[in-house]
């Protein structure tokens, strides 16, 4: 039934874009489409929550579609309904986003037919049961996000992004192809359900999972994979990048462990380090890069890449407790790792619809630009600023509380019996810890540059707070934010299906647990308690307010900054974006970026003013992609001479040919 | 089919594999037209031999065909167009003589040794005459590579055909074999036309095929 | 009976903190002057300064926002709880499974969170220049905390921060080289976020050295009060953290009668008199170092946690 | 005789030749064109209802009726393509009346020729189809008398002829390996005895035979290094022969090569003529990605990708097995389809900007969004892109291929990204960006494009069980 509705919800998705191929440029159009989007993702939410709360069995589902002999084999358990949950929640608020944000679309013709298949292409991936109808969806999800980046073609900058998007896109495919490929054998049994009752060898499974990390590592971003992401996710309109941050990515992370968990079988214990250290370097890249971005959407994106890493360290762990046996261990590592992934895509459409009111107000996307924003659009800055909170880890929001699951994990690993883990897994802890101390840096930068301080350009100035859809859509998205990071027990008991289907275990009801707590192994071992600290910092917070207005002083007086007797009225003597990152790029960036600063300070009595540039270097793209693309395009040079050819030349290539053959020929027997 | 047969055939497509060297070995254009109407004459010696042993009598159709277009026709039409163009007489050729006869050789080698793995199921006649074949076929293409004027080409290019011929005449029994040595007359003549047209239609100053595609597709 | 006995307790602590938290200071000051043969202010300047900047009007720069006024309280809560969260002369207070270690790192993580946007909200130089510095220390001392609560709950197998009390009181403990190293790696850390010498100083307003002074710069009146106590709360917290776990004697179990439970405090007490001691001693003893110093010196705490964790996980016996 | 489909097929075309020959006007004649490939798409269907008896010379059977299906309908279309095509053609003036009714001609020729290659029963019959409908190519190729066209059509002639002269070679072969068989006369070159006594026939004339073939109708399937005519004459014909070329005569060629794999697959002492055809394939492919990158010319850059899936298909012929043919088969039919479709796109998008310099056009989706979106769709189509038919073709090679040879599976994949990435590079210019070149309002006809884009289309998301067994049986056949 569910899974009925799941398909119906796809296939009015997909008639609504035809619907929107015909009307797209009809001023109702967009109201249409997003409302009508909005309803259907709302009704499979509301449906599919319930089939994972309820902890139902799984429901399949065969159509006769795609592969003729093979048919669309659909199926709903645990993990795609909760995955799905992520989706339609996401899709759902960026719809309501959308309602109002749609209106200042300049091209709807070319946002409205794919809006809705992309989200039809994210249903479909998630439910999807044999290895066509995935990889169709999966492509197909692809295709949709990469036209919707492309829906502002007229920048160049676009239409690079979309090209390399493609690229990546196709590749990752094709690694994902591979591995189906690998685990169908040459017979081609497709379905998952073979997959799943054939018991690949270890080296299939393996390299089966290697390909896996790849295919979906490049659409998650895993490092170096992830170049396509910062430049994709940007060009898009906000809720799009929303959507393709928040939930895409997520739908990327569902492949991996579909993969992972189910259809490999049990592959060798020293993948999971491979994982593992992936999913740190990742996590550390990522933020290091997000810290030298003054474009607010390129730095969300890199930033999805810190928490994808963060996600993959959890998923790391899991398989590796899961492949030594150790189920319970398994069970924590992985439901931190599936509570961070909804967590993220909460917050991170959040910050994204965030950004696209900011874009709407003053048209920037440059926090150099920006500025002042709290006082013209307080409210927009409020969900903001809670949008950072919780990204940054910060209690008792829910992005602490699912760190400090990984953390709680990370705790267990002693247990693992090989050294390779023992060493690797504490400095993975470590590099947990820099990155999130790294992103609150981040996120103080992003915040502070663009809503606090004094607007730095007339269109800060002139800022207006957005529309009512948007803030319906963001202080919806940041109440979830607030109720997932006080209330966890209820997301991990609701998590627990999961872990019982992937692991054969699961972690200790929490609802039982006193005051709410969520307790991951035992009270004497570990607690939390999101919402005990919440009021608690309540209740001091306004003890403390209310004994000072009484006992003491509540007079104020408004007067110049005092900035140690030497305030400046011009707005570009504050802190910018780059001079914020400064001290980090001094300590991180000199290695990792390669960043240079150069000084030029004018001879005394010389009036010009002291210039200071600063160089970075994207390492990866130098140092991987660069290179790729130049032997490309010599490869293609050198053997475009062959177009210039005289024809007695290709006379010679047709008898050379012929004479080569001849000599096979002759030298076979 | 008696000894003498197998000899005489023999010898004419071995005469045949020998013209081709000579032609090979050209490098005035009108001494290779008459070397070629030379290799037409002895294929069509072949030929009328071959349907005299197969008694077979639609081949001598072709025997006349070779005899009448390949070894009278086509030469004169040549010399014409190239008195009327006014081609520089030389042939070009891209590698020298020695080399381009070594790699006759080493074609016929080729040949030799492809054939030699026939089982001799297939009787002898047919086994010796497709090796000819095969030399002929492939020294023509020969040609066809080391040489860069049009005519020199379209020579090659016939006495490759040639060797098609004699393969196919060799064949005992195939059918469509005046067919095909008909439709291949066509082609020739089409070729020769095609020349003459674009000297007419004075598109190209000369039919060296290089000028002739000097645009080759498109400008870099 | 047994529910209003330990809210009892819960609250002692908590105003106990709160209490002690300027006396702390002040003792540190009182003993730093007395080192430099200075007479140096009385041991309850502190709660003078702090009653008359609550008195005091405040004067709040044109350009800053509803968030700048509301940081302080949001700071002094954060501080707060987590102080009160650390067992000082008793086990397992009613809610200290409320938060474990990690989370009261985290708690103090979103005080500085604040702290540091304060610092950027008026859209001056200097406060740009407290933030960025702040957050530079922090992205290196918040993972070598974590380092350091990663060794100890490894020892103690929990990060439950009374379990872990009992635990380094019990004598299962014994002598490791992991806990050598977590707590020097500890105390460099604490210095480090307290913005005491060598790293910072909290004296001084000279704009090129001043990290936390920078950021609390536009502050005035009952909100730099707030700020003030927030500080010498986290002051407190730490040198009580350091004695809660490196010298847990005296802290008493649930089960205690009020005659020990005072001893405890008294103990309590004792251990705030070393350890502010030792840092005015460490302080007086040591010049401050430049900014661009203190990622090596952070650097060295984080190293020192991670081969201690490393040492944990490589094998039980160390 | 009695007048049966089959006759149909053949005779239609050859009278509407005689007939477009004879008349003279546009108009009509357009339509009459039109009037007779519709005519024989009708009696190709009927050929699935009933299927006359296999004679000496003429053949239909699965193979082949899924062959002659998809050139008369492509022939249809194309012709309702060419009524606007060539209509504007004679506007600007680039061709005039007598052209246009020869052309009008030769299409029927052709049409008659690659029908009679697909029917013929007779290899020797085979081959003199195809150099007919080579030769009827190389007039139309050159049609509009540049010398660009002449210069075209002379390339494409030589190598053609070539390549004519090669294949004929390697059907004598085929006969001599027969004759001792089957005995002297036709028989030995009727394709049903061939194949029912193939086993029997010596492996090494054989062999050597499909060296032979191999090269020379490898040629007519533009598998590099044998390429060189096609971009050339894809380029400067037009546009419909462009479309005819890739969509059809590549396949009529492609089909007569695997008529001959089937003969040698038959043979247990003959070389398997798969890794021949796995390593030309494997080479068309990843040479024709690469040399989309430095293409300025619309017409050209998808003349190679043509040339790209012709490897494709070739590779996955050469593989073998139930799933590789399959996947061939479709790739086939679903190239043919779209790549006519994106030579519908791209002969009007020519005419609109009055040139086929890629740098020439741009921001297309913006002045001509029912064009270029075609387009696009169809470039998604043969990047193996979802939902559309090759992506399905493409999934089973690869997947079925990597499960038993990786290494080759590698290097497909490998050469099927190079092939996207520089298929995207031009069309990135082409349809997005600012706009360039005139924006006049185009007078296209889209029905064709359409039609096949959403055949295309459907076949990626469903196909038709008969169709499905259809293609299997065929597939079983192919071995």
């Amino acid at each position: 039934m569910t899974l009925a509705i799941a398909l119906f919800a796809a296939a009015a998705l997909l008639a609504l874009a035809a619907l929107a191929v015909l009307i797209g440029r009809a001023p109702a159009a967009s109201r249409v489409v997003y409302g009508a989007s909005m309803i259907v993702t709302a009704i499979s939410l509301i449906a599919v929550a319930m089939h994972l709360l309820g902890a139902a069995a799984p429901m399949t589902l065969t159509l006769p579609l795609g592969v003729p002999w093979l048919g669309a084999h659909f199926r709903l358990d645990a993990l795609s309904a909760f995955f799905l949950v992520v989706v339609d929640l996401g899709a759902l608020g960026a719809s309501l986003f959308a309602l109002g944000y749609g209106e200042h679309e300049t091209a709807p013709q070319r946002v409205l037919p794919f809006y809705p298949a992309f989200l039809a292409g994210m249903t479909l991936v998630v439910i999807a049961d044999d290895a066509f109808t995935f990889l169709l969806s999966w492509e197909f999800m692809s295709l949709t996000s990469w036209a919707l980046v492309m829906s502002h073609h007229r920048l160049a900058e676009n239409v690079r992004a979309g090209y390399v998007y493609l690229i990546m896109a196709s590749f990752g495919t094709l690694a994902l192809l591979l591995a189906f490929g690998l685990l169908a054998g040459p017979t081609g049994l497709y379905t998952f359900a073979a997959m799943r009752a054939a018991h690949p060898t270890a080296l299939i499974g393996a390299l089966a999972l290697l390909l896996a990390l790849i295919g979906a590592g490049s659409k998650a971003g895993i490092v170096p994979l992830h170049v396509w992401l910062p430049l994709a996710h940007p060009a898009a309109p906000s809720h799009v990048s929303a959507l393709m941050s928040g939930v895409m990515t997520k739908v990327a992370v569902y492949g991996f462990v579909r993969i992972a968990f189910e259809l490999v079988g049990a592959p060798d214990w020293w993948w999971s380090i491979v994982i593992l250290a992936a999913g740190g370097a990742t996590a550390v890249m990522g933020v290091l890069y997000a810290l030298m971005q003054h474009d607010l959407k390129r730095l969300l994106a890199y930033h999805t890449v810190e928490n994808i890493g963060i996600i993959f360290i959890g998923l790391g762990l899991a398989l590796a407790f899961k492949t030594y046996g150790l189920p319970f261990a398994a069970a924590l590592a992985l439901t931190a790792s599936l509570f961070h992934v909804l967590n993220h895509s909460l917050f991170k459409s959040l910050l994204f619809f965030g950004c696209g009111a900011v874009l709407v107000a003053t048209g920037e996307r440059d926090m150099e630009h920006l500025g002042g924003l709290i006082h013209r659009m307080p409210q927009t800055a409020f969900v903001f600023l809670v949008g950072c909170a919780a990204i940054s880890a910060l209690p008792p929001l829910n992005g602490f509380a699912s760190e400090w699951l990984t953390f709680q994990a990370i705790l267990l690993s002693p247990e693992l019996p090989s050294w390779g883990l023992k060493l690797l897994v504490p400095s993975v802890g470590a590099m947990l810890a820099l990155s999130a101390a790294l992103a609150a840096a981040c996120f103080v930068k992003a915040y502070g540059v663009t809503f606090l301080g004094r607007p730095r350009t007339a269109a800060a100035e002139a800022a207006k707070e957005t529309d009512r859809f948007g803030l319906a859509a963001m202080f919806l998205l940041a109440a979830l934010c607030l109720v997932a990071g006080i209330l966890p027990g209820l997301f991990i008991d609701a998590l627990a299906p999961v872990d019982l289907a992937l692991i054969g275990a699961r972690m200790p009801a929490q609802i039982g647990q006193p005051w709410l707590s969520i307790v991951p192994i035992a009270a004497s071992r570990s607690s939390y308690d999101g919402l005990l600290v919440f009021v608690f910092m309540v209740i001091s917070g306004s003890l403390a307010a209310f004994a000072i207005h009484r006992l003491a002083s509540d007079r104020l007086r408004r007067a110049p900054a005092w900035d140690c007797g030497y305030p400046d009225p011009l707005p570009a003597t504050q802190y910018t974006a780059m001079s914020f990152a400064q001290p980090i790029r001094r300590v991180f960036g000199t290695s990792v970026f390669r960043a240079r600063e150069r000084v030029v300070v004018p001879a005394p009595g010389e009036t010009r003013p002291a210039q200071l540039w600063v160089d970075l270097h994207d390492v990866i793209w130098e140092s991987v992609y660069a290179p790729l693309a130049a032997a490309v395009g010599i490869a293609a040079d050198r053997l475009n001479y062959l177009q210039f050819l005289t024809i007695r030349q290709f006379l010679s290539l047709v008898f050379g040919a012929l004479v080569i053959l001849l000599v096979v020929l002759a030298v076979w027997s | 089919m008696s000894r003498i047969d197998f000899d005489m055939a023999h010898l004419l497509a071995g005469l045949l594999v020998l013209i081709s060297f000579l032609e090979l070995y050209q490098d005035r254009l009108y001494a290779l037209l008459n070397v070629y109407a030379l290799h037409a004459l002895t294929l069509a010696a072949s030929v009328a031999w071959q349907a005299m042993v197969q008694d077979a009598p639609h081949l001598y159709v072709t025997a006349a065909i070779a005899l009448v277009f390949k070894a009278i026709v086509i030469p004169v039409a040549l010399h014409r167009i190239i008195v009327r163009l006014g081609i520089h007489r030389e042939i070009e050729k891209v590698v020298g003589v020695g080399s381009a006869m070594l790699a006759g050789m080493g074609l016929v080698a080729l040949s030799m040794v492809v054939m030699l793995r026939v089982t001799s199921g297939a009787d002898p006649l047919a086994r010796e005459d497709l090796a000819f074949a095969l030399s002929v076929v492939l020294l023509g293409l020969l040609m066809m590579v080391t040489r860069r004027n049009a005519v020199g080409q379209v020579v090659g290019f016939m006495s490759l055909e040639n060797g098609l011929v004699l393969a196919a005449t060799g064949a005992k029994g195939m059918p469509l074999v005046v067919e095909i040595s008909v439709a291949f007359s066509i082609l020739i003549a089409f070729i020769v036309i095609g020349i003459f047209l674009f000297r007419i239609r004075e598109r190209f100053d000369t039919v060296d095929v290089q000028v002739l595609d000097h645009f080759r597709g498109e400008r870099r | 009976m047994v529910l209003i006995r330990d809210f009892s307790i819960q609250g002692a602590q908590m105003l106990l903190v709160l209490l002690l938290a300027p006396l702390f200071t002040g003792f540190v000051r009182k003993v730093k002057a007395r080192l430099l043969r200075r007479q140096g202010p009385p041991l309850i300047q502190p709660y003078l300064d702090l009653v008359r900047l609550t008195r005091k009007e405040v004067v709040l720069a044109d350009s800053a926002s509803w968030l700048f006024r509301v940081i302080p309280y949001v700071v002094f809560a954060a501080t707060w709880v987590a102080a009160s969260l650390i067992p000082t002369f008793r086990t397992d207070l009613l809610f200290s499974w409320s938060a474990d270690l990690i989370a009261i790192t985290a708690l103090l993580g979103s005080g500085r969170f604040f702290l540091a946007l304060a610092g950027m909200d008026v859209g001056t130089s200097f406060g740009g220049i407290g933030s960025s510095r702040e957050v530079m220390i922090a992205s290196l001392a918040e993972p070598a905390t974590i380092m350091i609560v990663f060794t100890l709950a490894l020892i103690a197998g929990s990060t439950q921060l009374s379990t872990m009390a009992a635990f380094m009181a019990s004598p299962a403990v014994g002598l490791r080289v992991s806990l050598g190293l977590a707590l020097i790696a500890l105390v460099m850390v604490a210095i480090a976020e307290n913005g005491r010498i060598p790293v910072d100083n909290p004296a001084t307003h000279l704009e090129l050295t001043m990290v936390h002074e920078a950021m609390v710069l536009e502050y005035s009146g009952r909100h730099l009060a707030l700020m003030e106590l927030a500080a010498s709360l986290k002051l407190l917290l730490y040198v009580s953290l350091i004695a809660c776990l490196f010298a847990p004697w005296g802290i008493e179990s649930a089960a205690a009668a009020v005659p020990t439970l005072a001893l405890g405090a008294a103990a309590y007490v004792g251990k705030l008199a070393v350890g502010g001691f030792l840092l005015a001693v460490f302080e007086t003893s040591i010049a401050k170092m430049r900014v661009f110093r203190v990622p090596e010196f952070l650097g060295v705490a984080l190293m020192l946690g991670l081969l201690a964790t490393l040492l944990r996980f490589v094998s039980e016996s160390f | 005789m009695t007048f049966d489909a089959l006759t149909g097929v053949l005779l239609i075309p050859a009278v509407a030749a005689a007939l477009l020959a004879a008349l003279p006007g546009y108009r009509l004649t357009a339509r009459l064109n039109v009037a007779a490939t519709a005519l024989t798409l009708v009696c190709a269907l009927s050929l699935f209802v009933r299927r006359p008896q296999p004679g000496a010379y003429l053949i239909v059977d699965d193979l082949n009726a899924t062959f002659i299906m998809l050139t008369t309908f492509v022939g249809f279309s194309t012709s309702v393509f060419s009524l606007s095509y060539i209509g504007h053609e004679l506007e600007t003036g680039r061709l005039t009346l007598p052209f246009v009714r020869f052309y009008h001609a030769m299409y029927q020729v052709l049409m008659f020729a690659m029908n009679l290659a697909l029917v013929a029963n007779n290899i020797g019959l085979m081959w003199v189809a195809i150099e007919l409908a080579t030769l009827t190519t190389v007039l139309m190729v050159g049609i509009y008398r540049t010398h660009e066209a002449l210069e075209a059509a002379w390339k494409y002639f030589i190598l053609g002829s070539v390549g004519i002269a090669l294949a004929l070679f390697g059907t004598i072969l085929v006969y001599m390996a027969a004759r001792p068989v089957v005995g002297e006369g036709l028989d030995a070159m009727v394709w049903t005895v061939l194949v029912r006594r193939a086993g029997e026939f010596d492996p090494a004339l054989l062999d050597l035979a499909f060296v032979f073939l191999l090269l020379g109708y490898g040629t007519k399937v533009g598998l590099a290094p044998l390429h060189a005519w096609l971009p050339d004459a894809h380029a400067e014909g037009p546009t419909p022969i462009s479309a005819v070329l890739s969509g059809l005569l590549l396949n009529v060629a492609l089909y007569a090569l695997l008529r001959f794999k089937m003969l040698l697959a038959a043979n247990a002492g003959a070389l398997a003529p798969g890794p021949l055809m796995v390593t030309l394939g494997l080479i068309s492919l990843v040479f024709a990605a690469f040399m989309l990158y430095r293409r300025r010319d619309i017409k050209r850059l998808f003349a190679y990708s043509s040339i790209e899936h012709m490897g494709i298909i070739t590779f996955a012929f050469g593989m073998g097995g139930p799933l590789a043919n399959f996947a061939g088969l479709l790739h086939m039919t679903m190239h043919s389809l779209a790549k006519s479709a994106i030579f519908f796109a791209v002969g009007h998008v020519a005419q609109v900007k009055g040139t086929q310099r890629i740098a020439d056009m741009g921001g297309l989706t913006e002045t001509h969004p029912t064009l270029a979106w075609g387009l696009v769709l169809g470039v998604l189509a043969i990047a193996g892109l979802p939902p559309l038919g090759i992506f399905m073709s493409e999934f089973l090679v690869v997947s079925s291929t990597f499960a038993r040879a990786p290494a080759l599976a590698i290097v497909l994949v490998f050469g099927l990204l190079v092939g996207l990435a520089g298929l995207f590079l031009r069309l990135n210019s082409i349809a997005f960006g600012e706009p360039r070149g005139p924006s006049a309002k185009a007078q296209a006809s889209y029905i064709p494009m359409f039609a096949h884009l959403t055949l295309v289309l459907a076949a990626g998301i469903y196909m038709p069980p008969a169709l499905v067994a259809w293609f299997q049986n065929v597939a079983g056949l192919l071995g």
